[in-house]
């Protein structure tokens, strides 16, 4: 789950990283007043879930109340990379002396979160570690100990910051590891963290990933999730538990367990085929939610053809079968639908099926083959 | 011969009386006999399938069973802890099946049990079967036989996609282990190709990779360098769209590596035949 | 630092520990108050802290608010072991059906924490451990992992408590540890842990020992340390940071090192003489603490002679000996004083004392000596 | 020959700008020439005594000096984070002096240090004095002299009396060990008593114990199963009255351990000879 810049910056702020005085707008009106508050200058920030926004002209300064206003509306009326702008975030300007990338993700080789930090920050930190990796500074946490204030200490040298600084990043990093820690995020970054001319350390951007396996004890942060910018038929996938990925083919699948249903789309591909979505039931799934991946498939008019491959293990073919036959009688799809199923309770499952008018196939390749056949009609 | 688990094998079932816990216990006793107890806090004296005994906790297990591996099958928002007791308990293998465990959690088990010596197989995974032997997780029994493939996977389903197949060629498995696709997990395929090439009665092995991270590349680099036995390959997600990025920091600390194009290219320059679909890796051999 | 048994209770009521309800009261008026909110039969508990208190008729049931008061006014008329009962605490009384021992504390040969419990719990724990040490349950916490759940869990299947309590036991415990860890205990311990008849299981008393070390971040329960009970100079000594034991024999003592000043006191001892106190001035001590030492031991009039044993390390014998001028200058002993200085700036030490008209010694052994015959007169 | 250190010790000083670690400093670098360094944050690029560079943290000293050794004089509220930055910077012998340290703290430092293999003498020590080689802490420089007698001590000053006893007899130390008084350290009697063992310029052994825990029987158990060399030794608390409870617990923790008379009869059962005082020690051989 990602979160806005301006949500992250709430959180940051609370595990005592100083941020720029500033709050979030939906209106061109409300951008001015909170200007109006701030006094001086102020940045106008568009809030998307997507990176680029600043290329894309969603970051703006504006010196008064009135200016402010005028670029709030601008930016509120954008799309940035499709995605339209809905709210933007009014924060006072700084000024900028240096700007620092910092950041606590986790390293899957190492098994270990780990600091990246640069005091070459900024938008072209990317082009900083591709051309002189050496700026980059990576420092491990261990998991179990947490980050202590030595080795935040040592990240600060390595990427020689001044000495009078210190302290403060000390401090920003042991807050930022707190946040990491509660909030279950997989990536914490600050980009840029500044000093200014006034030589203070302020989180000028935020952006937080969270990870969606721990949400089940992060129902605050879950709930404000912002589904503007999702899919419908995503959202439907999410409350049923669900992993969908919209694709532009037209051979709906329907696969349990994320390796197989990538199989199964590179499969469709190397048969002549175009997959129309990625959909993972997951394991153990039973009949109501495979009723709902089969109507989520169905919404998209571009589908042609459906290929359900299930191989049974904690999942059991009976259970998808009876999951089919509900949503077949409530769907009541026009299209052809291919079946394959084999594992725990298939011949259980193929029973179920007989009778539904069903094209079943035995290996993948002959259900892959059969679906494409099928989509061209 | 085979690794890490045979006949000889004493499992017990962290969450025996939970509904999955039961479901596939009751394949693994009538696949084998190697079911010794299970666990569940507060149903300690119950007996599951008639004669299985369930305690209170893994030490009591343990203590009661001399149990030497354990399958974990509870939600996942317990399984750090019943992978940490089962570790505490002396267990020197857990096969942890529940997926969903969060990330940050899965890193302090990870390096908890690292300290303890303790091997991991999972989470999020089907688990091991040594077939004719021990079935120890979810991999549906009757798909494969007995023979001299071992067979490594990340991925659970396209596994038995493979096995299946194995056996439709009647090629059979020494040991199928399947690692898992958490981005943190216990054991890599490092680890399992090492054993693998240790192993007498294995003579060839199958992996079964996909996209994201850089385990196979590491894989490559120990068959090129430590193995002589056959490697036979598939790599899941070659149409995938590219995933979601992780800021900036997923770009510097995972630069370049993780696709499918990549990962096909570092095994076949170890002399890995890399398959194009499932169905046709046992007959690249 | 001990604190009183109410103290401990609300302290553990914080972390979800259930305790009866009641509240301390300082007299008997204040006891029947409470009784009457309370309702019902209470029971009044002398709050002192030495142990045995119960069998010193400390502790007593009354039956309604009138008794109350009266049972409170005998408690606190009463001395035990010498010291005043100055308060009481007033709680409402429990049906109890089963006494559980539960405690941690540090197990210092393995350098972890460690949980003693025992379904035998009650005043008389230590025999049941000493006759019946199966009956004790001990398991060690990770200090690194903390205290996990199945452990908990362990200790009370270790102990056989009935399996209907295994989940009140589980969060009691990880409660105790939480209080354990938050206020740097040396002990934390329930006894009785009961089981009411109604199959409530409820801290009914309770103990806490916490490490002296770390009261500097122990800020607030340092302030509520009581000090009614503790004699005036070792209120004046742990205000200097000394440590000071007051003893029964005629020569005082001021060394540094702990080590060194019991063997002071062998060695006194040894040479037919008593100490009158036990004083390590610490490492590193300078000459107002040094001062504060003297000024101590010598408000004790049983005090004939008094001993400074110093051999300098961290502590330097110049230090020392500017402190021993100050407090004579101040104090004006009329005793005699045998001054042995060895060690670091053991020479300016001794230049500096030259005319203060005090009897030199080279050995221990012979400083010693000195002082029993300076005590004899 | 000697244990722990010696003329190639190459030495850093946490904390040593501040007043006692300044002081020592100075002590250490008049007895011989192996400290490397310093470390106080916010302070490197100085120097102190004109020679010795001043870093930020132990790990910038460390790739700076190749330090073998470090010496911790912070304050108790910082000793615990100084001993694992010293841990974690690779430096496989720490000495900590600082008293004061809390206990929690020292079970949590102790246990992660012991999971990196890491040697640590103290907290709440005098350090190490291996008599004309090297004075790693506060040890006097000028009570000891060199020779074959192995000094250990869980006392600060009560070992200086013993060394300052030795001297005057003309009896010299292989390397005295203070291993301090708190409740948990670092290094025990048995650990110290086992590399006097094996060290061949140590012929005979002091050990200096006092009331409380069990360690000294432990070393006693030690020397009369792994030891040839002759140990002498004193216990301090004698006339001690009995210290301050620790509630139930602390009767059942340390049922019956830790008075002097138990301690004495233990020792003497090895074969120990038991000073009445301790100038009285170095006679006893």
């Amino acid at each position: 789950m990602k979160l806005h810049e301006y949500q992250s910056k709430t959180i940051f702020s609370k595990y005592g990283i100083p941020i720029p005085k500033g709050r979030v707008a939906a209106t061109p009106q409300e951008a001015r007043e909170i200007a109006k508050e701030l006094g001086g200058k102020v940045v106008i920030k568009a809030q998307v879930l997507v990176g680029g926004r600043g290329k894309a002209g969603g970051v703006k300064v504006a010196n008064d109340p009135a200016e402010a206003e005028e670029l709030a509306m601008q930016i509120l009326g954008m799309s940035i990379k499709g995605l339209p702008v809905r709210k933007v975030l009014v924060d006072e300007a700084s000024n900028i002396d240096q700007e620092i990338y910092f950041s606590i993700t986790n390293d899957r080789a190492a098994k270990k979160p780990v600091m990246i930090a640069s005091a070459a920050g900024g938008v072209d930190i990317e082009e900083v570690a591709a051309k002189t990796p050496e700026k980059i500074v990576k420092m491990h946490i261990d998991p179990i100990i947490g980050l202590k204030e030595y080795t935040a200490r040592d990240v600060a040298l390595a990427m020689g910051l001044p000495k009078q600084y210190m302290k403060d990043f000390t401090k920003i990093a042991l807050g930022l590891w707190e946040v990491f820690k509660a909030t279950d995020a997989t990536l914490a970054e600050i980009n840029p963290l500044v000093i200014t001319k006034e030589k203070k350390m302020i989180a000028l951007d935020g952006k937080m990933l969270l990870d969606d396996s721990a949400l089940f004890r992060q129902v605050e942060l879950e709930a404000t999730r912002d589904t503007d910018e999702d899919a419908p038929a995503e959202i439907e996938a999410r409350k049923y538990g669900l992993s969908f990925i919209k694709l532009d083919g037209n051979i709906g699948c329907m696969v349990n367990g994320a390796g197989l249903a990538m199989t199964s789309m590179d499969v469709i591909k190397l048969f002549g085929g175009e997959p129309a979505n990625f959909l993972d039931i997951g394991g153990g799934a039973d009949s109501k939610k495979v009723a709902a991946a089969m109507r989520i498939i169905l919404t998209d008019p571009n589908v042609k053809a459906v290929l359900f491959n299930i191989f049974g293990g904690i999942t059991r073919c009976d259970e998808v079968a009876k999951g089919i036959l509900v949503a077949m009688d409530e769907v009541k799809p026009k299209v052809p639908m291919v079946v394959r199923l084999v594992g725990t309770n298939a011949e259980e499952g193929r029973k179920l099926l007989e009778n539904a008018n069903m094209i079943t196939a035995e290996t993948l390749a002959d259900a892959a083959k059969k679906a494409v056949a099928a989509a061209k009609g | 011969m085979s690794i890490l688990v045979d006949k000889n094998t004493r499992l017990i079932v962290q969450g025996i009386t939970g509904n999955e816990g039961l479901f596939h216990t009751t394949q693994m006793v009538a696949y084998s006999d190697i079911v010794v107890g299970g666990v569940t806090p507060g149903k300690g004296g119950e007996k599951v399938l008639d004669t299985i005994p369930v305690f209170d906790s893994v030490k009591t297990a343990k203590d009661a069973t001399d149990a030497n591996a354990s399958i974990i099958f509870v939600p996942a928002k317990f399984a750090a802890d019943a992978m940490m007791e089962a570790a505490d308990a002396g267990i020197p293998l857990i096969i942890c099946i529940t997926e969903g465990v969060p990330v940050q959690d899965m890193m302090r088990v990870r390096n908890y049990l690292d300290q303890k010596k303790v091997r991991l197989i999972g989470p999020n995974c089907p688990g091991l079967l040594t077939p004719g032997e021990a079935k120890v997780g979810i991999i549906p029994g009757n798909i494969a036989i007995p023979g001299n493939v071992g067979v490594v996977s990340r991925s659970g389903t396209l596994t038995y996609e493979v096995l299946y197949a194995m056996k439709n060629l009647n090629m059979g498995a020494s040991t199928c282990v399947g690692i898992g696709g958490d981005p943190v997990n216990g054991t890599n395929f490092t680890d399992v190709l090492e054993m693998f090439q240790a192993d007498p009665k294995t003579e060839k092995v199958i992996m079964i990779g996909e996209i994201g991270g850089n385990e196979e590349e590491k894989a490559a680099e120990f068959i090129k360098t430590k193995m002589n036995k056959p490697v036979a390959s598939f790599i899941a997600g070659q149409t995938a769209p590219p995933g979601k990025r992780m800021g900036h920091a997923g770009a510097i600390i995972e630069s370049g590596a993780g696709t499918a194009a990549d990962k096909i290219k570092a095994l076949e320059a170890a002399g890995v035949k890399v398959a194009k679909h499932p169905e046709e890796i046992p007959t690249l051999f």
